[in-house]
């Protein structure tokens, strides 16, 4: 396939959706199918074979369309206007189509309104696609501009013109850390190797969050495309996709897109006539959270342990098999296509000065509508709590926003003005992280949520450096004994210390990040903390208290010195 | 000795050899080119087929592959997604990621360990039911969140995962059905008008 | 020299918890030092002496043995609360040490042996009753009360005692030397 | 070879090209606690217990897995550092069962020397008490995971000088394990040599020969550095 072949593939395929009177797309993502999604498609196109309306409506299988917890999604788009359904049924979805084809509304079905805001106020660019086109054809993606920037790049520009824009982009890595994408892109480029790869970390193991697993499965052929042009600017032949393993459907698409990519051409060997040549491969990860860091997630890569090494070297340097290798989130390199086939400066004018673009978020828990939202880096924490999510439900009040998984931290409701972007939010002592926001209410209890990160840290640590190792064990047992009533006040204290060894001493990022749910917990529910200790009360009411041990009889030792159950075997 | 009998090549048993599930292992080390950096990929192959991975598949996997036998077993007890040992015939995961916790997963997961008399990870003595639990599927729009037998079950509570794992024992099957309605609150904000 | 009796001698006691009394065989083997401390401190307390009930106001107490049933938290408390400066002595008062070598069972286990009935006489081999409840876990002091000085290990020997107790005397804290804190 | 000066301590040294910063703080007669470190094996910067301070860096880093470079200042004995190293050895001793009075290497053991050293008299933190096993399967030597610390020296030595690579690690985190090929008894591996560098080269008791009694389990510290001499001027051949 030549740039014009290209071309042609995009006209064909418009003018064949242009055919329809209707095309319905139906969110095939994660959350809208275990909703009951694929009975909502199959009804939809057993009334249009039953109907015979083939030729006018096409009932679709798109990617995620944002509303998670609303699903299943139904969007019926005719001459350019759209609308959407919540909480389809195969019933309201025969009612939908009955409505479409007679071109009146459906009797006891309405759809969300136009300026719904949950998805009105995003900006879409990483999830443009997204709830869009079918993802399982190329021919969609192609057809809505993709490939485009690979294209422009292979015959327009330089590896260095590559480079170039996406460092003038502001790009930052869209993991956890905010790297600047394009330093890293020219390390890669400018260091010695025969060999060199490209890997996409798809290895999302924040719990809460799921961007990556949504752009994986939404539109897989931006991954490849990102990936492929990171490929031309540093000078690899190979790249790797990371999936985690429990991603199945995302690693299914992944490898229908790889496929239908070689096939046409855009992968594989002279890319689009050019003499790129640039092959994809897929690696399953197997459950390890550590993996998503970039030592142990190439140490996994090469079928071994996923245990980190000490760097530098730096993976930009010696990477996979002791080449260059780059590394990058999913999501940074699904932002790629825009800011080649758009423009660097179209892409640095999103966002703040320091955090250019858009951010995809994950918005759960205590929010009325939790799902998937991308917005300019910069946009307060309260759009996206009260106007974007609609709110806390049950007339509850808002508490805290917990974002950045295991190595993040809170935001307490003092700081909702908050812009969330990279500097703001390390300013509050948490991280942007890979986006994942968790929104808790009062039902939420403070150290019961750092309980249960350091739970997660201390199951996940690798073993192979010794403050993650004992420290985060150490660490829970502390935080147990807070939460069961059982610690003394010289214990916080001890919490602390651990927390600044494990934070300064660890081998690799889990360490490292370890402490900071319990650091940001403390730093502004302190009080929550000493009232589990001193008056061992849990105000949430999560935490089950140990019972008030009967006056003198070493009833406070005791219960001190038995601290809580040990679990490890 | 275990394995005083053992040839240093032909190290697998005739009953393994002629398994047909063992084909997709071959194919993948096939694939592979019997790279040795192929060993989670071939391990998720033989663990999909068989179900666990036993000593006699890791020993055949790290002849062909030409790793060393520690290593086999190093990696495989890394990750958590291989198991060693036979699952039951049906399995129940229950979500513990972030947003199932603060929606309160703990309690599903104390509610189906008491009703089948059986500790997180594990499976019931009759073999029937693992239950294990799992950090965040990315479905926490639903959350909280279980999966039987592969199904998903959104918004679950401990009475209604104690009942369909109940049901997914005596049926044989999950079922498949929509996430249960949550009640609707209509008016002020967002949703429908 | 002091007489026994005269208040400028500091008050001084030892404890026996859940250890072997192997520390305070170590004690004396302080030898012809033992006269010394003598004329610095009264041993208001000790396995080595008839008294009853911990006093009150002690200055100084060495604990041996680890926290391993009711009595000795019990007595670890009173302890604590009578006295100003409390010394770990030897590891199983410092780090639980073969004491608590049962911690790796459930006390269930660790107690059914003695529980099982003897197959002559009928009886259980030990009469639980008549001992003090054991606790989960033993534990190091330091884990139920808080302590001031640690003179490690099994038994410390009377040099590493001495040393402790004459920095105890001149009322200085404990500070071992490097070749007198190893644990075993 | 050539040389490069750094500052160690307020004090300027030179070092060699390529030399590891530990390299360079040992030869120049200070003392930096390791565990897991070894010479003769890779680096494996496990332990953290040679944390050195390197200005400009933001958080410590190991010596042995830091290359000495030109003008590199660094300090390796402040307030923080050597409390991280005791609170680091705390959580070694708290993560087994280490019964230093009836351990096989009782007065040999690295363990118990670096935490004397470092004045460790008590350990704060909640001993695990896991329960481990004792593998004493082999006919000459015994296993013992109450004592090990997860250093991988056996790991390594195995595999980089004998190449035989019994043993390797299982599970992860606090419930790492080192076994022998796929979790076999010692005795019925069906790779071990029995060459008994692993024992050798174990810094605490956890690796030890059978019949040696309690204080006995003396290790010999040189055997390694004979046999990578031995075999660099190729002794053993014509």
């Amino acid at each position: 396939m030549i740039p014009a072949d290209l071309r042609v593939m995009a006209e064909q395929e418009r003018e064949r959706q242009e055919g329809f009177r209707c095309r319905i797309l139906v969110c095939a993502g994660t959350p809208c199918l275990s909703a009951g999604a694929d009975a909502v498609l199959e009804t939809l196109r057993q009334g249009v074979a039953e109907g015979g309306l083939d030729a006018e409506i096409e009932p679709v299988a798109s990617g995620c369309m944002g509303p998670c917890s609303r699903g299943p999604l139904v969007k019926v788009r005719s001459r350019g206007k759209e609308v959407i359904y919540e909480r389809v049924t195969p019933e309201s979805a025969r009612q939908i189509l009955f409505s479409v084809v007679k071109g009146r509304k459906p009797p006891t079905v309405s759809p969300l309104p136009p300026d719904f805001p949950f998805l009105a106020r995003q900006e879409r660019v990483v999830l443009a696609n997204s709830g869009a086109i079918n993802p399982e054809r190329i021919e969609e993606y192609v057809a809505a501009g993709g490939y485009g920037a690979l294209s422009h790049a292979l015959h327009e520009m330089t590896p260095d013109d590559v480079c170039r824009e996406v460092s003038l982009s502001g790009l930052r890595g869209r993991g956890g850390a905010g790297y600047p994408t394009g330093v890293k892109w020219s390390l890669a480029r400018k260091a010695p190797g025969e060999r060199k790869y490209v890997v996409a970390n798809g290895d999302e193991g924040d719990p809460g969050a799921y961007m990556d697993r949504s752009i994986m499965e939404s539109d897989p052929h931006r991954v490849l495309e990102g990936m492929a042009l990171a490929g031309y600017a540093i000078g690899a032949e190979q790249g790797f996709v990371y999936v985690r393993g429990e991603y199945h459907l995302a690693g299914r698409r992944l490898e229908g897109a790889i496929r239908d990519a070689e096939r046409k051409g855009l992968l594989g060997s002279r890319v689009l006539g050019s003499n790129f040549n640039f092959r994809i491969d897929i690696r399953t990860g197997a459950g390890a959270f550590v993996c998503g860091e970039e030592t142990s997630l190439m140490a996994s890569i090469m079928g071994k342990r996923g245990q980190p090494w000490n760097r530098p070297p730096y993976p930009a340097q010696k990477g996979l098999w002791g080449n260059p290798t780059l590394i990058n989130n999913v999501e940074t390199f699904a932002a790629v296509p825009a800011v080649v086939g758009r423009g660097a400066e179209w892409f640095a004018a999103i966002g703040t000065p320091k955090s250019r673009g858009t951010k995809v978020y994950a918005l759960c828990g205590q929010v009325e509508i939790a799902g998937l939202i991308e917005v300019p880096m910069g946009t307060t924490l309260r759009e996206v709590v009260f106007e974007i999510g609609g709110g806390i439900p049950s007339g509850k009040r808002f508490k805290a926003a917990q974002s950045g998984g295991p190595s993040g931290g809170c935001i307490p409701a003092a700081f909702l003005d908050t812009p969330l972007d990279y500097e703001s939010m390390e300013r509050l002592g948490t991280i942007m992280g890979s986006g994942g926001l968790i929104i808790m209410d009062e039902t939420s209890c403070m150290p019961d949520v750092a309980s249960f990160f350091l739970d997660f840290c201390r199951d996940e640590s690798c073993g192979k450096c010794a403050p993650c190792r004992v420290g985060t064990v150490e660490m829970h047992r502390l935080l147990r004994r807070i939460t069961s009533g059982t610690a003394t006040m010289d214990d916080l204290a001890k919490l602390e210390e651990l927390c600044e060894l494990v934070g300064t001493t660890s081998l690799c990022g889990l360490g490292m990040t370890a402490p900071n749910p319990v650091l940001s917990t403390l730093r502004y529910f302190r009080d929550e903390y000493a009232d589990h200790i001193r008056q061992r009360r849990c105000a949430a009411g999560v935490c089950a208290m140990a019972e008030s041990p009967a006056p003198g009889a070493g009833g406070e030792a005791l219960l001190h010195a038995m601290g809580v159950p040990g679990e490890v075997e | 000795m275990r394995h005083a009998d053992k040839q240093s090549d032909s190290s697998l048993s005739p009953a393994l050899a002629s398994d047909p599930r063992f084909t997709a292992v071959e194919r993948t080390l096939k694939q592979y080119q019997y790279r040795p950096d192929a060993l989670i990929e071939v391990l998720h192959v033989a663990q999909e087929a068989f179900g666990f991975l036993s000593d006699e598949l890791m020993d055949h996997v790290a002849r062909q592959l030409k790793v060393p036998l520690s290593r086999v077993y190093g990696v495989a007890t890394f990750y958590h997604f291989f198991s060693l040992e036979p699952r039951g015939e049906h399995s129940c995961v229950v979500c513990t990621g972030t947003a199932c916790y603060v929606k309160r997963s703990g309690e599903i997961v104390k509610r189906l360990e008491g009703e089948f008399d059986v500790k997180g990870g594990n499976t019931t003595a009759d073999g029937k039911l693992t239950l294990s639990t799992v950090r965040c599927l990315g479905s926490c729009g639903l959350a909280p969140v279980v999966v039987l037998d592969g199904e998903i079950a959104g918004r679950s509570t401990p009475d209604s995962a104690a009942a369909a794992a109940h049901r997914l024992i005596a049926e044989g099957k999950p079922e498949k059905k929509p996430v249960a309605e949550r009640p609707r609150r209509r008016g002020r904000r967002g949703g429908t008008p | 020299m002091n007489k026994a009796g005269t208040t400028d001698r500091i008050r001084f006691a030892t404890v026996w918890l859940g250890g072997c009394s192997g520390c305070h065989m170590s004690f004396l083997d302080l030898d012809e030092r033992l006269v010394e401390l003598a004329e610095a401190a009264e041993l208001v307390f000790s396995p080595f002496v008839d008294t009853k009930e911990f006093p009150e106001g002690v200055d100084v107490t060495l604990v041996e043995g680890a926290v391993t049933n009711r009595a000795n938290l019990a007595m670890a408390e009173r302890v604590r609360e009578r006295s100003r400066i409390v010394v770990s002595l030897g590891d199983c008062a410092v780090t639980g040490n073969v004491t608590s070598l049962r911690n790796l069972f459930p006390v269930e286990a660790v107690l059914a042996p003695f529980r099982a009935e003897d197959g002559r006489s009928g009886k259980a081999f030990l009469d639980y009753t008549s001992i003090p409840e054991l606790l989960p876990r033993a534990l190091p002091l330091h884990q139920v009360i808080p302590v001031d000085g640690y003179v490690p290990g099994c038994p410390p020997d009377a040099d590493r005692i001495w040393e402790a107790v004459r920095a105890l005397l001149r009322g200085e804290p404990v500070a071992l030397a490097e070749s007198m804190r190893t644990f075993g | 070879m050539p040389v490069i000066t750094l500052t160690i301590n307020d004090e300027l040294v030179s070092g060699r090209r390529g030399e590891s910063l530990l390299e360079v703080i040992r030869e120049h007669g200070i003392t930096l606690p390791t565990l897991c470190h070894m010479e003769g094996l890779s680096e494996r910067g496990g332990c953290r217990l040679c944390i050195v301070e390197v200005e400009g860096s933001p958080r410590p880093v190991t010596a042995c897995t830091t290359t000495a470079r030109e003008g590199m200042v660094i300090r390796t004995h402040t307030t923080r550092l050597i409390r991280y190293r005791r609170m680091i050895v705390e959580l070694l001793l708290a993560e087994r069962n280490h019964y230093c009075a009836v351990c096989v290497s009782v007065g040999h053991c690295e363990l118990q020397n670096v935490a004397a050293s470092l004045g460790v008299d008590h350990v704060r933190y909640e001993y695990l008490s896991p329960r481990v096993t004792m593998d004493l399967s082999h006919e000459r030597f015994g296993m013992d995971h109450n004592r090990c610390i997860l250093c991988t020296r056996c790991v390594r030595v195995c595999d980089e000088v004998e190449g035989v690579r019994t043993w390797d690690i299982a599970h992860r985190g606090v419930r790492s394990r080192i076994i022998a090929d796929l979790n076999y008894p010692w005795g019925e591996s069906e790779t071990c040599t029995s060459c008994g560098k692993c024992v050798q080269v174990c810094p605490t008791g956890a690796l030890f020969t059978k019949g040696a009694t309690v204080g006995e389990m003396v290790k010999d510290p040189g055997m390694l550095r004979r046999v990578l001499e031995g075999r660099d001027r190729k002794e053993w051949e014509g």
